[in-house]
């Protein structure tokens, strides 16, 4: 087993930690960790698979870079409409 | 050089322990710290064992940030209270 | 890069790993957070300074000497001070009160 | 010395999937959050591991740093508590199981496959005005979908406009964080600025060099030494916008003069794709900047 197949194996192994997060829980912000952590194992499977062909895929590691990005600003979209609709049933309740 | 680093990743895997198991807020910030040191020094020993000067970049920007986040999550823990 | 120099790297770096592994043995067992912190950001600092000034002994050029530097002086300075606000937050959820006025609120 | 690699590999592997696991088992959102940012951190070794440094940098900046101070301050406005803990359930379980087998058989061949990319960016990078193939790639052969993400970036900060907006009071500053934040602001501006300026040679490049500042801006502004920060003030909206105007301008200007569509004239693409890259580094910085502590309240719930 060489280390690009250990790594992808790591990587499929987050994805589905991910999924199982998303099925298994109703808590709005462990879903949204749970769907980074589906989105960290897809990058690991491309960065794996970048580093494996020679020279370097540069085409699939621009693409992560652009991936991680887009993926901190749905995040913090997420997280704020979990917390405010956290926030306004509170207050409905109240 | 590996070996170095992987012992250091080792000392990490142990720190987890504390990070699983609190008992307080700051003691589960600790880890984190304890990371960042633990991770800048991996960085400097893979740029080295792997010949990629850039590694060491790396391992200046993540010594910034642990040197800066700090403040911030202080900041909201403090704001949060109870 | 000399042959000596190299194998005398391994005293620095070897001293580093032991600090490291101290530092997580304090943060497995010392009983509260104060003496816990003074474990992580004092005993990882020193194993931290250590590897590198090990890998200063290997390093092929002068730009990477002051990158690492650079590095080890941030980390002190960012161990001592996270030490400090972390110390300070669990002092002020302790005892709320406790330094308003005594003697660290000098202005 | 392989055996001291596979100590190293499965080390890490490990750490990942023990945070990651405990990130989403975990008792309190707290701790739950704090096994995130570590898990943030762990990613940044592995892709400095497996040779990326362009993503060590930008996964250590969002990871370590962004990320970090966006989960806490949505704690802050969400509260810690927990939480109806994960129910082992049977789908949970089951599912996943079976996408563990059908994606391992996906994966098994692909590291035998070849991408033809590689070669052709190779090939054609000395016309792309850049030497550092990433960065080649992001702004010159694949600059749309840089444009897009640029994009995507500021509908997130517009749709977190209309949410209800965080209104905290900053604690008081310790003396201690006044002196220190003060002393690593130029830091963090020179570290940002070099990030940016080695980019078209060597790892680095806007995003990175983005996050960093907006980490540093983040900090900032909780101790006070920014001031508040709101989509009212022109300076800040002039910020936020500059990226995708520029970019839009280029490539409009390229397709009216030129070639076509970002297809940049040879010879000045360097100076082009520099451009852009400053103004989408601001961009950035300004708008996760925003999109962690913007607090000026403007529609009223």
């Amino acid at each position: 087993m060489s280390t690009t197949l250990f790594y992808l194996a790591i990587g499929i192994g987050l994805w589905l930690m991910g999924l199982h997060g998303l099925l298994a829980t109703r808590q709005s912000i462990i879903l949204v960790l749970a769907i980074n952590i589906m989105s960290s194992g897809t990058f690991m499977v491309m960065v794996a698979l970048a580093t494996h062909s020679d020279p370097v895929d540069p085409v699939l590691q621009a693409l992560v870079v652009t991936g991680l990005v887009v993926a901190v600003s749905a995040t913090a979209l997420a997280l704020r409409l979990a917390a405010s609709r956290r926030r306004r049933t509170e207050d409905d309740a109240t | 050089m590996m070996a170095l680093a992987g012992f250091l990743l080792l000392t990490a895997l142990a720190g987890l322990w504390r990070l699983l198991r609190g008992p307080t807020r700051a003691d589960r910030l600790l880890p984190i710290q304890f990371f960042g040191t633990t991770g800048t020094t991996v960085l400097l020993i893979l740029a080295q064992a792997q010949q990629q000067p850039a590694l060491r970049i790396v391992a200046l920007l993540l010594a910034l940030l642990a040197a800066v986040v700090p403040i911030a999550l202080v900041q909201y823990l403090r704001r949060v209270g109870d | 890069m000399t042959d000596w120099l190299a194998l005398l790297s391994w005293v620095p770096l070897l001293a580093g790993a032991f600090f490291f592994l101290a530092g997580t043995v304090g943060l497995l067992r010392f009983p509260d957070i104060y003496s816990r912190l003074h474990a992580i950001t004092k005993a990882d600092t020193l194993g931290l300074g250590l590897v590198t000034l090990g890998l200063i002994m290997r390093a092929e050029n002068w730009q990477a000497v002051a990158v690492m530097v650079l590095i080890w002086l941030l980390m002190m300075g960012s161990g001592a001070t996270t030490c400090q606000l972390l110390a300070r937050y669990q002092q002020d959820l302790e005892a709320p009160d406790a330094d308003k006025e005594p003697v660290h609120a000098r202005r | 010395m392989p055996d001291a690699e596979w100590l190293f590999d499965g080390t890490l592997g490990i750490l990942l999937l023990v945070l990651a696991g405990a990130a989403l088992h975990a008792r309190s959102l707290y701790a739950a959050v704090v096994m995130f940012i570590a898990l943030g951190l762990m990613l940044a070794l592995t892709w400095a591991r497996l040779g990326a440094p362009d993503l060590a940098l930008a996964e250590a900046a969002i990871g370590a740093g962004v990320t970090g101070a966006l989960l806490f301050s949505t704690l802050y406005k969400a509260g810690m508590d927990r939480h109806k803990r994960a129910t082992p359930n049977r789908i949970a379980l089951l599912l996943p199981g079976l996408a563990f087998l059908l994606l391992l058989t996906a994966a098994w061949p692909l590291p035998e496959m070849h991408s033809p990319l590689p070669d052709q960016v190779m090939a054609h990078l000395k016309d792309s005005g850049v030497s550092h193939p990433v960065t080649a790639v992001l702004l010159n052969f694949r600059a749309w979908d840089t444009l897009l993400e640029v994009s995507v970036v500021l509908i997130a900060l517009l749709g977190v406009r209309q949410l209800y907006p965080s209104h905290g009071e900053v604690p008081t500053p310790w003396p201690l964080m006044l002196a220190w934040g003060r002393l690593l602001a130029p830091l963090t501006v020179i570290v940002g600025g070099y990030l940016l300026w080695r980019g078209t040679d060597a790892p680095g490049g806007a995003f990175q060099a983005g996050t960093v500042l907006a980490a540093g801006g983040v900090a900032l502004r909780l101790i006070g030494v920014l001031p508040p920060l709101g989509w009212h003030q022109w300076p800040v909206r002039l910020l936020v916008l500059a990226g995708v105007l520029v970019f839009v301008a280029v490539a409009a200007l390229t397709a009216w003069l030129g070639q076509g569509w970002l297809h940049y004239p040879t010879g000045s693409s360097k100076v082009l794709i520099l451009l852009i890259e400053l103004m989408a580094t601001a961009s950035i910085a300004t708008t996760l900047t925003l999109l962690v502590v913007g607090e000026k309240r403007e529609l009223r719930p």
